[in-house]
C-alpha cells in the first residue's frame, strides 16, 4: 500500500512544477466538495443593490450584474468543472476503451470500429460538440456526452495503438502459449499495462474537457445558465470586459488554472510512467 | 598512444560506473576490453570520446591523453581533429548508428568535410574511396543508398568507413559485432585486423565475447564491476589467468568439443553499480574470499612482466577445461 | 461623405420587409424602401409617398394621390400600378397587411397617380397601418412585387425608391447601400421619419458583429461608426468616454411574457395568472437586467406617457411584488405546487436576466417556475406546440397603433380569445374617431391586466453608440437608426 | 535413455506476409521442415538470425499459424484442432522465451506469472495449494520461495529466466522448446541457466527443444542437432558427428567462423562481403547456392531433400 | 506511390461518405426550424409551409438526402436558406478570412513554436528550457477567447494599436493593410497550437537527441550546431510535421470561437452562426468542405513523410 502510495507520487516528488499541479488539482477538489462551507454566499443570491461591485473585502472578487457573489461562484463552479471532468473522462473512458481493445483484439471487427473513429475525427471538435448539443438539447450532462464523444475517438486511437503494441509483446505471446484465451489476456495483461497510459490519457482528457466545455457555454451552448460554471460566468460578463474586466479575469484565471494543474500532472505521469507512450499521447488537444 | 589514467565516470545518483580505470594502447596494437554486461565498458570508451550522456553521467576524476597530449577537457569534435591525432569510435548497434534520412555518401560526406576539408568530385572520390577499404561491394553505388537499404554487416561497414574518414590514430570498437552473425562477425573482424596493420591505428576492442578476443587482440583487460581487474597479453589470459574471476568466467564456457552436460558456474551475478561496496566487489562470489577481501585497499600487482591484476590473492597455473 | 460602418448584433433575415419583422431587416430596408406614408417625431402620419388623401363614405373608401416623378431605383417612375401591386402582395403575404386589408372590398389604380382603396368596416388605424414600414406596405415596382408573390424577394429585387440603393450583401460579411443619386426627396423639412430625407454618405455598411464586447470596443478604436445593441451597465462609462457619443433610444421596448391559453396548467386558469402577475416585482428585475435607470421605466402601460395612446388603466396590477397576496391567489386557484414551464432564449441577455429575476420572486411566493433556457430558433419552434411550455418570454418594439400589438392576435402564441376581448377589439378598430378608440384601449388594457394574457416587463430604453463623428443623427425617439441627413 | 518420438514436425511451412515495396509479399519463414523429438531427448536447433528458429517454434504450439504441414504430439495432429481442443495441448508443450526482461508482465508478481497455466485451465485446489506449488517450483529452479512476491524489475536476468523456466514447468509439460533461453545473459549466469535446464530435463524425462544461434552453447547441451538456413533444415545430426566432421558445407563455414576462446587457434577470416541473399526472391534451388564452394548446376535447380547419409545423420546437400 | 494516392482518395470518399450522412442525419435532428428564423416573429402558418415546400424540406430525409447528394456530386451545394443565395457563394465569401486566418496562425505557430522548442531543447534541464516548457504549457492551457478578450481589452480599446475585430477583405479599399486586423485573432489562435508544437518540438528533439546515430555524428567530429541542425532537428521534424495535421483540425474548431469573439467573417463564425439559424445547406456544406481539407491535409502530411524519411513506405 505504502510503496504504490509512492510509486504514485513518485512522479511528482521528482518534479517541483508537478507538485504545483497537483497542489493546485488537490485544492481544485476540496474546493468542489466542501464549496457550501467555504463560500460567503449563495452563489445564486441576487441582491439588485450590489450590482457589479469591484473587489472588496466584502466582496473578495466582487460580483456580476445580479450582484451574485464572484468568489462564491467561482468556488461552485469548481463543482461542475470537476462533474465535466470526471463526466467526460468517464465516458471517454468507457467507451474508447472497450472500442480499443476490441479492435486491436478483432482486427476484422476492429477495422470498422477504427474506421467510425477516423470518420469522428474528420469533423472538427468543437463542431462536432456543438452539433450533438444543439441536437439532444443543452444541459450538463449533454454536454459531458458531447464532449466525451470528441475524447472517445482519440481515447480508442490511444487505447487501440497501445493494445496493439501490447498484444505484440512477449509476455502477452508467453501467456498465450499457455493456453490463455482473449478475456484471460484482456483481462490480466492488457487492461494492468493500460492503466497507465490511460492514466495519463484521463489527465490530459480532464484539462482538455474544461477547455471543450468553456467554449460550449461561452458560445451558450453548454451548462445551462442558472449553473454557476466557468464558462457561463465568462458567457455571462464577457460584456463587462470594459467596464468590469476582474468579472472575467478570475473565471477565467480558474479555468487556466484547472487545465494547467491537469496538464502539469499528466505531463509528470506520463514522463514517470510511460515515457514510450509520449508519441501516442503528444497532441491530446481536440477542441 | 593512447593512454587514460584514473579515469571514474559518476552516474547522476551518485554511484561509480567506472572507478580509476587507467589503460595505455600503443601504435598497432589491438587492445581487448571484455567484460560482463553493465561493468562500465561501453562507459569508459564514452569517456575517452567525451560523450559521455550528459546529465546522466559524468567524468568524475581521471585524464586522458593522445600521444602525450592531454585531451581530458575537449569537446569531442576537437578530440577527432586530424592536428592533433584523433580518437575515432564505432559503435554497437549498426542497425541505428546511422541517421535513416541521410545516405550513405552524405554521413560520409560530412566526417570527411570536417576533417581533409574536401569537397565536390574529391570528396566523391575519398568516399568512394573509404567504402571501398571497408570492403564494400559496388561502393561507387552503395553511395546513393540509404541505411534501411543495407544489410547489418554492410552498415556496420560503413560505420567503420565513417570512422576512418577521421584519420584515427586510434579507434575505438564498442561491440561491433555483437549484433551480427557469426559469418558476417568474422568478416567485420578480420577487417579490423587488417586495417589495424594497414593504417597502424591503435584498437581498443570492446566486447563481452571472450572467443572475440581471443581471435583479435594482443592484449587483454578484464573489467568488472566498474574496475579493470586484470590485464594481460592475450596468450596469458587464455592460459594462465591470475584473477578468480576470469578463472571462472573461462570455465564456463560452453564447449561442444568437450561436451559434458554439467558446466561449471561462477555462483551469483554481477552486482549492480549500487551494490558495489567498498571492497572487492567480486569478493561475495569468490572461492577465495577471505574478510580481508571485503574491506578497501586491494592494489594492483604485477604479477609478471606485463600482467597485472586486482586481487589480494591472485591464482596461477594453467587452467583446465 | 464616406461610408458608414454600422455594428450590427448579427446578419439580418431577409429584408422584404412586407414579409419580415425582424427589427435589423426594417433598420437597413426603411433606407431602400419607403411607405406611402411615414411618421413624424410625434408619431403623426406624414404622406412621404403619398402626396395627400380623400376619406370617404364613413371612412370605408380612402383615395389617396400619390407625388410624381419619384423614380425607382431602377430608373422607372412610380406610379399607382406599382402602389396597388406593392398593396395586394402585402394585404396577402405581408405579415402586418390582414390588419388593414382582410376588409378591403377593392384597391384599384384611378388614375396614374391616385389609388382607391375601399374596405367593408371602416379601419381607425389605416394611416398608422401604412406607415409602418416593419412588415409593412413598403413599395416595390408592380413586377417585382407581383412576381415575388408569397415568396420573399430576391436580392436583385430589392428596388424601392428610398434615398440609398441596394449594393451588395456578402453573406457574413456585410450588407451595403449606396448613395441613390436620383433620389427625388419629399419637399418638406426632416421630421422624425418624415420629410425630406438626404443622403449625404456615399455608403452605410451593416457589418455583423456579434459580440457585444467587439462592438464597444470597435467604436473606441474607430472601426465602427455606429453599434446596437449595447448593454444597459455600459451607459454611464460610454456616456462619459469622449471617444463615444451616445444614442438613447426615445421609443422604449418592453419585455412580454405570454401565458398559454390553449393548454397547460395555465389555461383558463386566471387566479394563478393573476398570482403570477401578483408576484412580480418589476423594478428588481430591470434594474437588475438593464441597469442605468435612466434605461428603463418601470411603466406599466403599453405606451410611454408621452404618447397619445398613454392609459393608467389596470397598471395598479402592474409591479406588486407582492408574495403574500401571490401566495392567497396561487391557493385560491388550486395550485398544487406542479412546476410552470417558463421558456426562454439567452440570446437576448434581458429576456433570460428578467426570468431569472421573476423566478427567484415567484419561488418566494411559492410557485415553481421551471426555466427552459434554448435558442431562439428552438423557442419560435417551441412556443408554436403548446404542450411544449406554459409561460415564454419575448419582447415587444414600439408600435404606433395598439392594433399592431401582438397580444391582441388571436393567432400569436398564447392564443388569448376570449368574449370580453373580442368585444372590446371590434370597437377599437371599428371607428376612425381618436378618443372613441383610445378609449377602448383604455379598456383593453385594463382587460389584460384582469385576464393576463400577457405580463409586460416594463420599458426598456436602448442606445446605440456613435463615433462622435458622425453628425445629425436625428432625435431620440425614433424606432429604427435612420442615416439621411447624416454626416462623417 | 531416449525412446520413441513425442513430437513429429512433417513438412512445416510458414509463411508471413509483410509489406514491402508496397506490395504485400510473402516471406517464407520455416519451409518443408521435418524432425523428430524424442521423448528425454534434446534436439538443437541452430542457424543465424532470420533463419526461422522461433518460427518453428511459435508453429508447432501454433503462436503462428503453419500454411502446411503437420505436427503430431502425443498421437494428434496439433494443427489440426480447434482452439478450444488446442489449449490443453499447450499445456504438454511449452516454451521458454529468449528475453527474460521481455516475457513476463512487468505488472504482475512473479508468482502470478508462474501459476498463470495454473490459473487458466483452473488445476490449483485453492489458493494454499497454488502458493505451495509455486514454491515448490521456484525451489525447483534454484529461487528462493519468496520470489514469488517480487516484481520482474526487482530480478536480475538470471533469475528472471529462471522464472521463465518455472512458468514452462508448472504443471509439468512433456516438451519444452526452449527459444535462446540464454543468449541474452552473460556466459557467467548462462552456464548457470543451461545447467538447470540440464537437470531439469534429466529429473522431469522432459523433451527439450533447444533453440539458439551459438553454436558452443548447443553442442553443449544438445543430444543431436539441426542446422537451419533460410527456413530450411540443412543438416541434422547427432552432435559429436555434427562438430567433428560436418557434413553440409554450410554448416562447415559456421564450425569454422566461430570464434574459439584460443588465441592458439585463430580463424583466417575473408573480408569480403558474403552474406544470405533477400528472404524475398524466391528461388528455387539450394538457398546456400551463392555461397557454397561446390555448388553444381544442379543446386541453383532443384533444392536437395533432406536424406540419411548415415546412421542418424541428415544432410541437404546434392554434393555431400 | 500514385497507386498509394489512389488507394488513400478511395479510402478518404468512403469516410466522406460515411461523413455525409452523418452529417446529413445529425443536423436534421436538430430541433427548431429554419423558416420561422428565416421569416421572423410574426410568420404565419400559410407562409411556413409554402417556405417548406418550395425548399423542399416536406420530402422524407432519404428522398432530401440523395438529391443533396447527386447535386453535391455536381458542384452544386445548395441554396443557403438564409441568405437565399447558393452555398457554395456563401462559404466561399467566408473562405478568404479563414484561409488568411489560417495561414497567419501556422505562421506564427512554425514560428513560434518550432525555434522556441529548439531552444528549449538544446538546453535541456536549465531554467531557460524549464521556464519555456512551463509557459508553454500554460499557454496550452487558456481558453482561445479568453485570451482574445483580454487582447482586444488591451491593443484595440486601451493602447489603440491595432484594430479591434471584423476584417475588411484584402481586396477591398485598405489592401494589404486590412490584414493587421487578423493580427490579434492569430496570435490568440496561435498561442495554444504555437504551445503544442513547441513542446512536441522539444520532445522529439529531447528524443533525437538520444538515438544512436546522433552519438555516431558527434563522434565524427561535426560541431554541435550541425549536429543539432543536420542530424537531430531534421529527424524531429517528422514527429512534428505529423503534427500539423492535428493542428490544423484544432485550428478550425477553435476558430469557431476566436471568429466570434473577433467577429471576423469567416467560416468558423458562419457556421456557429448557421447553427443557430438552422440553416441546414450552409451547414452541411461547411461541414463536408472541412471534412475533405482534414482528409487532404492528413493525405499531404503522409506523402510529406515520403520524402523526409526514406524509410518510409506508403502502403
Ligand atoms: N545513460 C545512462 N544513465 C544512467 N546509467 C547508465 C546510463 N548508461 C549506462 N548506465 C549504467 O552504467 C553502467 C555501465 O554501463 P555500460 O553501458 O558502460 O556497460 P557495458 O559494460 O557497456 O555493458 P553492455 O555490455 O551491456 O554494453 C550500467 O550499470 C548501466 O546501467
Ligand atoms: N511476425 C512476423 N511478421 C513478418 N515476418 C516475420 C515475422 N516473424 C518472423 N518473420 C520473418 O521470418 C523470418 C524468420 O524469423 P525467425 O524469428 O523465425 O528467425 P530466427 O531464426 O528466430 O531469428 P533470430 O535469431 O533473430 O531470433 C525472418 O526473415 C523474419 O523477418
Ligand atoms: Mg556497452
Ligand atoms: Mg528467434
Amino acid at each position: 500500500m505504502r510503496e504504490t502510495l509512492h510509486t504514485l507520487l513518485a512522479p511528482f516528488l521528482a518534479r517541483r512544477i508537478a507538485l504545483l499541479g497537483l497542489a493546485i488539482t488537490l485544492l481544485m477538489i476540496f474546493a468542489a466538495l466542501f464549496a457550501p462551507i467555504i463560500v460567503p454566499y449563495d452563489p445564486l443570491e441576487i441582491d439588485s443593490l450590489a450590482r457589479l461591485s469591484p473587489p472588496t473585502g466584502t466582496h473578495w472578487f466582487g460580483t456580476d450584474h445580479f450582484g451574485r457573489d464572484t468568489f462564491s461562484r467561482v468556488v461552485f463552479g469548481s463543482r461542475l468543472a470537476l462533474i465535466i471532468g470526471i463526466g467526460v473522462v468517464s465516458f471517454a473512458l468507457l467507451t474508447g476503451v472497450p472500442a480499443g481493445i476490441l479492435s486491436a483484439m478483432f482486427p476484422r471487427v476492429g477495422w470498422f470500429v477504427m474506421r467510425a473513429v477516423d470518420v469522428l475525427m474528420a469533423f472538427p471538435a468543437l463542431l462536432l460538440a456543438l452539433g450533438l448539443i444543439v441536437i439532444l438539447g443543452q444541459g450538463v450532462l449533454n454536454a459531458i456526452l458531447a464532449i466525451g464523444v470528441v475524447y472517445l475517438t482519440t481515447t480508442a486511437r490511444i487505447t487501440y495503438g497501445v493494445t496493439l503494441r501490447l498484444r505484440a509483446e512477449v509476455y502477452v505471446e508467453a501467456s498465450r502459449s499457455l493456453g490463455a484465451g482473449t478475456v484471460w489476456l484482456v483481462l490480466k495483461h492488457i487492461l494492468p499495462n493500460l492503466v497507465s497510459p490511460l492514466l495519463v490519457q484521463a489527465s490530459f482528457v480532464f484539462a482538455f474537457a474544461q477547455l471543450g466545455a468553456a467554449s460550449l457555454d461561452f458560445l451558450g451552448l453548454g451548462a445551462p445558465p442558472d449553473i454557476p460554471s466557468w464558462g457561463n460566468m465568462l458567457a455571462e460578463s464577457r460584456i463587462y470586459i470594459t467596464r468590469a474586466p476582474w468579472l472575467l479575469f478570475f473565471p477565467g484565471l480558474m479555468i487556466v488554472l484547472t487545465a494547467f494543474s491537469l496538464n502539469l500532472v499528466g505531463d509528470a505521469l506520463r514522463d514517470r510512467l510511460d515515457p514510450r507512450f509520449r508519441e501516442a499521447l503528444g497532441t491530446p488537444r481536440r477542441n | 598512444m593512447l593512454s587514460v589514467e584514473d579515469v571514474t565516470v559518476r552516474l547522476a545518483d551518485s554511484f561509480n560506473v567506472v572507478s580509476g580505470v587507467s589503460m595505455r594502447i600503443e601504435r598497432g596494437e589491438v587492445v581487448g576490453l571484455v567484460g560482463e554486461s553493465g561493468c562500465g565498458k561501453s562507459m569508459t570508451s564514452l569517456a575517452i570520446m567525451g560523450l559521455l550522456p550528459a546529465p546522466q553521467a559524468r567524468l568524475q576524476a581521471g585524464s586522458i591523453a593522445l600521444d602525450g597530449k592531454d585531451i581530458t577537457s575537449l569537446p569531442p569534435y576537437r578530440r577527432v581533429e586530424a592536428g592533433c591525432g584523433g580518437v575515432a569510435m564505432i559503435f554497437q548497434e549498426p542497425m541505428t548508428s546511422l541517421n535513416p534520412v541521410l545516405t550513405i555518401g552524405d554521413q560520409l560526406a560530412e566526417a570527411i568535410r570536417v576533417h581533409d576539408g574536401v569537397s565536390g568530385p574529391a570528396l566523391r572520390h575519398r568516399a568512394q574511396e573509404l567504402l571501398e577499404m571497408v570492403r564494400m561491394p559496388d561502393a561507387a553505388l552503395q553511395l546513393g543508398a540509404y541505411p534501411h537499404e543495407l544489410s547489418g554487416g554492410m552498415r556496420q561497414r560503413v560505420v567503420i568507413a565513417i570512422a576512418l574518414a577521421c584519420r584515427p590514430q586510434v579507434l575505438i570498437a564498442d561491440e561491433p559485432t555483437t549484433a551480427l552473425d557469426v559469418t558476417v562477425q568474422s568478416q567485420i573482424l578480420a577487417l579490423i585486423r587488417e586495417l589495424c596493420d594497414e593504417l597502424s591505428m591503435a584498437v581498443l576492442f570492446i566486447t563481452h565475447d571472450l572467443g572475440v578476443v581471443a581471435q583479435l587482440a594482443d592484449r587483454v583487460l578484464v573489467m568488472y564491476a566498474g574496475r579493470i581487474v586484470e590485464s594481460a597479453p592475450v596468450g596469458t589470459i587464455f592460459r594462465e589467468p591470475a584473477h578468480p574471476y576470469t578463472r571462472g568466467l573461462l570455465a564456463c564456457l560452453p564447449n561442444p568439443l568437450a561436451r559434458g552436460r554439467r558446466l561449471q558456474t561462477i555462483v551469483g551475478q554481477a552486482p549492480r553499480p549500487h551494490e558495489i561496496g567498498d571492497g572487492c566487489a567480486f569478493a561475495a562470489r569468490c572461492a577465495y574470499a577471505e574478510d580481508a577481501c571485503r574491506s578497501p585497499g586491494a592494489d594492483w600487482r604485477q604479477v609478471d612482466g606485463d600482467h597485472g591484476v586486482l586481487c589480494r590473492h591472485p591464482q596461477s597455473g594453467q587452467l583446465v577445461q | 461623405e464616406g461610408t458608414l460602418r454600422y455594428a450590427t448584433i448579427g446578419e439580418p433575415p431577409s429584408l422584404d420587409v412586407q414579409v419580415g419583422t425582424a427589427s435589423l431587416a426594417s433598420t437597413i430596408s426603411q433606407h431602400m424602401f419607403e411607405t406611402l406614408y411615414a411618421f413624424d417625431a410625434a408619431y403623426d402620419p406624414q404622406p412621404m409617398l403619398a402626396s395627400g388623401e380623400q376619406v370617404e363614405d364613413d371612412g370605408r373608401t380612402l383615395v389617396i394621390s400619390l407625388r410624381e416623378g419619384v423614380p425607382f431605383h431602377n430608373g422607372q417612375e412610380m406610379t399607382s400600378e406599382d402602389v396597388v401591386a406593392s398593396l395586394t402582395r402585402w394585404g396577402e403575404h405581408g405579415s402586418r397587411g390582414g390588419l388593414l386589408m382582410k376588409n378591403a372590398v377593392s384597391l384599384e389604380a384611378t388614375g396614374k397617380y391616385e389609388i382607391t382603396l375601399k374596405l367593408s368596416e371602416p379601419n381607425g388605424a389605416w394611416k398608422n397601418l401604412l406607415a409602418f414600414p416593419n412588415g409593412g406596405p413598403v413599395i416595390y415596382p408592380a413586377s417585382v412585387a407581383s412576381a415575388a408573390g408569397k415568396e420573399p424577394i430576391a436580392l436583385e429585387d430589392y428596388i424601392g425608391t428610398g434615398p440609398y440603393r441596394f449594393n451588395e450583401w456578402k453573406p457574413n460579411r456585410h450588407v451595403e447601400l449606396v448613395r441613390f443619386d436620383d433620389y427625388a426627396a419629399v419637399d418638406s423639412p426632416a421630421d422624425g421619419y418624415a420629410g425630406a430625407r438626404v443622403a449625404e454618405l456615399d455608403a452605410i455598411r451593416f457589418i455583423p458583429v456579434p459580440d457585444v464586447g467587439t462592438r464597444v470596443s470597435g467604436i473606441q478604436a474607430g472601426d465602427y461608426d455606429y453599434a446596437e445593441f449595447i448593454p444597459g451597465d455600459l451607459f454611464e462609462t460610454l456616456d462619459a468616454d469622449s471617444a463615444v457619443t451616445v444614442h438613447r433610444n426615445g421609443a422604449p421596448i418592453y419585455g412580454l411574457m405570454f401565458m398559454n391559453s390553449k393548454d397547460g396548467i395555465l389555461k383558463e386558469n386566471r387566479k394563478l395568472r393573476q398570482a403570477i402577475q401578483a408576484a412580480l416585482n418589476k423594478e428588481e428585475a430591470l434594474r437588475i437586467s438593464i441597469g442605468p435607470e435612466k434605461l428603463w421605466d418601470a411603466n406599466g402601460s403599453f405606451y410611454p406617457k408621452t404618447s397619445v395612446w398613454y392609459s393608467d388603466s389596470g397598471v395598479a396590477s402592474f409591479s406588486e411584488g407582492d408574495a403574500e397576496k401571490a401566495r392567497a391567489l396561487a391557493e385560491e386557484s388550486g395550485y398544487d405546487g406542479t412546476p410552470i414551464k417558463l421558456l426562454v432564449s439567452t440570446n437576448y441577455q434581458f429576456h433570460y436576466d428578467q426570468a431569472t429575476v421573476f423566478t427567484k420572486q415567484l419561488a418566494e411566493a411559492g410557485i415553481n417556475v421551471q426555466l427552459i433556457v434554448v435558442d431562439w430558433a428552438t423557442l419560435l419552434k417551441k412556443r408554436a406546440q403548446p404542450d411544449q411550455w406554459d409561460i415564454f418570454f419575448t419582447h415587444h418594439g414600439s408600435v404606433p397603433d395598439p392594433v399592431l400589438i401582438t397580444v391582441l392576435n388571436e393567432t400569436y402564441p398564447g392564443w388569448w380569445e376570449t368574449t370580453e376581448k373580442e368585444a372590446l377589439k371590434a370597437s377599437f378598430t371599428g371607428t376612425a374617431d381618436i378618443d372613441a378608440r383610445r378609449n377602448a384601449w383604455s379598456d383593453l388594457q385594463a382587460l389584460i391586466y384582469d385576464q393576463v394574457p400577457a405580463v409586460k416587463t416594463g420599458d426598456v430604453y436602448s442606445y446605440n453608440i456613435a463615433s462622435p463623428a458622425l453628425k445629425g443623427i436625428g432625435d431620440s425617439t425614433v424606432i429604427w437608426p435612420h442615416f439621411w441627413g447624416v454626416t462623417k | 535413455m531416449t525412446t520413441g518420438p513425442v513430437l513429429t514436425v512433417e513438412g512445416l511451412t510458414t509463411s508471413f506476409r509483410v509489406k514491402r515495396g508496397g506490395r504485400m509479399r510473402r516471406i517464407a519463414a520455416v519451409k518443408d521442415v521435418s524432425f523428430t523429438l524424442n521423448q528425454g531427448e534434446i534436439l538443437g536447433i541452430v542457424g543465424e538470425t532470420g533463419c526461422g528458429k522461433t518460427t518453428v517454434g511459435r508453429s508447432i504450439i501454433r503462436l503462428v499459424k503453419p500454411e502446411k504441414g503437420e505436427v503430431r504430439f502425443g498421437g494428434v495432429n496439433v494443427q489440426a484442432l480447434s482452439d478450444s481442443k488446442l489449449r490443453p495441448i499447450r499445456l504438454g508443450i511449452r516454451m521458454v522465451f529468449q528475453d527474460p526482461f521481455a516475457s513476463l508482465n512487468p505488472r504482475r508478481k512473479v508468482g502470478d506469472s508462474i501459476a498463470e497455466a495454473g490459473d487458466i485451465h483452473g488445476l490449483f485446489d485453492g489458493l494454499d495449494d497454488r502458493a505451495r506449488q509455486v514454491a515448490e517450483t521456484l525451489s525447483a529452479v534454484g529461487l528462493d520461495p519468496s520470489f514469488a512476491e517480487r516484481f520482474p524489475h526487482e530480478l536480475s536476468g538470471g533469475q528472471r529466466q529462471r522464472v521463465g523456466i518455472a512458468r514452462a514447468i508448472l504443471p509439468s509439460p512433456k516438451v519444452i522448446i526452449a527459444d535462446e533461453p540464454v543468449s541474452a545473459l552473460d556466459v557467467s549466469v548462462q552456464a548457470q541457466v543451461l545447467n538447470l535446464l540440464a537437470d531439469l530435463q534429466e529429473k522431469m524425462r522432459l523433451s527439450l527443444l533447444f533453440i539458439s544461434h551459438d553454436l558452443a552453447v548447443v553442442g553443449q547441451i544438445s543430444d543431436r542437432v539441426a542446422v537451419m538456413y533460410m527456413g530450411h533444415i540443412l543438416e541434422l545430426a547427432p552432435t559429436q558427428e555434427i562438430f567433428a566432421k560436418p557434413k553440409h558445407p554450410y554448416t562447415a563455414a559456421l564450425m569454422a567462423a566461430v570464434p574459439r576462446p584460443d588465441p592458439a587457434v585463430r580463424i583466417k577470416g575473408s573480408t569480403e562481403v558474403s552474406e544470405p541473399p533477400s528472404r524475398l526472391e524466391e528461388a528455387a534451388g539450394c538457398p546456400y547456392v551463392q555461397r557454397c564452394p561446390i555448388a553444381t548446376a544442379l543446386c541453383s535447380k532443384t533444392m536437395p531433400p533432406l536424406r540419411v547419409v548415415a546412421d542418424g545423420e541428415l544432410v541437404a546437400c546434392h554434393n555431400a | 506511390m500514385w497507386l498509394y494516392i489512389l488507394k488513400r482518395l478511395g479510402a478518404a470518399a468512403t469516410t466522406l461518405a460515411a461523413a455525409s450522412v452523418i452529417i446529413f442525419i445529425f443536423i436534421h435532428l436538430i430541433p427548431g426550424d429554419p423558416l420561422y428564423v428565416l421569416l421572423g416573429d410574426g410568420a404565419t402558418p400559410d407562409q411556413v409551409d409554402a417556405l417548406r415546400q418550395k425548399l423542399g424540406f416536406d420530402r422524407s430525409l432519404a428522398v432530401q438526402y440523395f438529391s443533396w447528394l447527386s447535386n453535391v456530386l455536381q458542384g452544386d451545394f445548395g441554396q443557403s436558406i438564409f441568405f437565399q443565395t447558393p452555398v457554395l457563394s456563401v462559404i466561399g465569401d467566408g473562405a478568404e478570412t479563414s484561409i488568411l486566418l489560417a495561414s497567419i496562425t501556422m505562421v506564427w505557430i512554425i514560428l513560434l513554436g518550432i525555434p522556441v522548442g529548439m531552444i528549449a531543447a538544446m538546453r535541456h534541464g536549465s531554467w531557460t528550457d524549464q521556464g519555456l516548457s512551463g509557459l508553454a504549457m500554460l499557454l496550452a492551457s487558456v481558453p482561445t477567447f479568453w485570451v482574445g478578450l483580454y487582447l482586444i481589452l488591451i491593443f484595440a480599446a486601451w493602447l489603440g494599436w491595432l484594430p479591434s475585430s471584423g476584417y475588411p477583405s484584402i481586396f477591398d479599399d485598405g489592401g494589404l493593410a486590412n490584414l493587421q486586423h487578423l493580427l490579434l485573432p492569430s496570435l490568440a489562435l496561435a498561442a495554444p497550437n504555437a504551445a503544442l508544437i513547441l513542446r512536441l518540438t522539444r520532445a522529439s528533439m529531447l528524443d533525437v537527441a538520444r538515438e544512436d546515430y546522433v552519438r555516431t555524428a558527434r563522434a565524427k567530429g561535426i560541431r554541435p550546431w550541425r549536429v543539432v541542425v543536420r542530424h537531430i532537428f531534421r529527424n524531429a521534424l517528422l514527429a512534428v510535421v505529423s503534427a500539423f495535421g492535428f493542428t490544423l483540425a484544432a485550428l478550425i474548431s477553435e476558430a469557431v470561437v476566436t471568429e466570434t469573439v473577433f467577429a471576423l467573417p469567416g467560416i468558423g463564425r458562419l457556421v456557429v452562426q448557421s447553427i443557430l439559424r438552422r440553416d441546414y445547406p450552409v451547414i452541411q456544406g461547411v461541414i463536408l468542405i472541412t471534412v475533405v481539407l482534414y482528409l487532404g491535409v492528413n493525405l499531404c502530411v503522409d506523402l510529406s513523410y515520403r520524402f523526409l524519411d526514406p524509410r518510409v513506405e506508403l502502403e
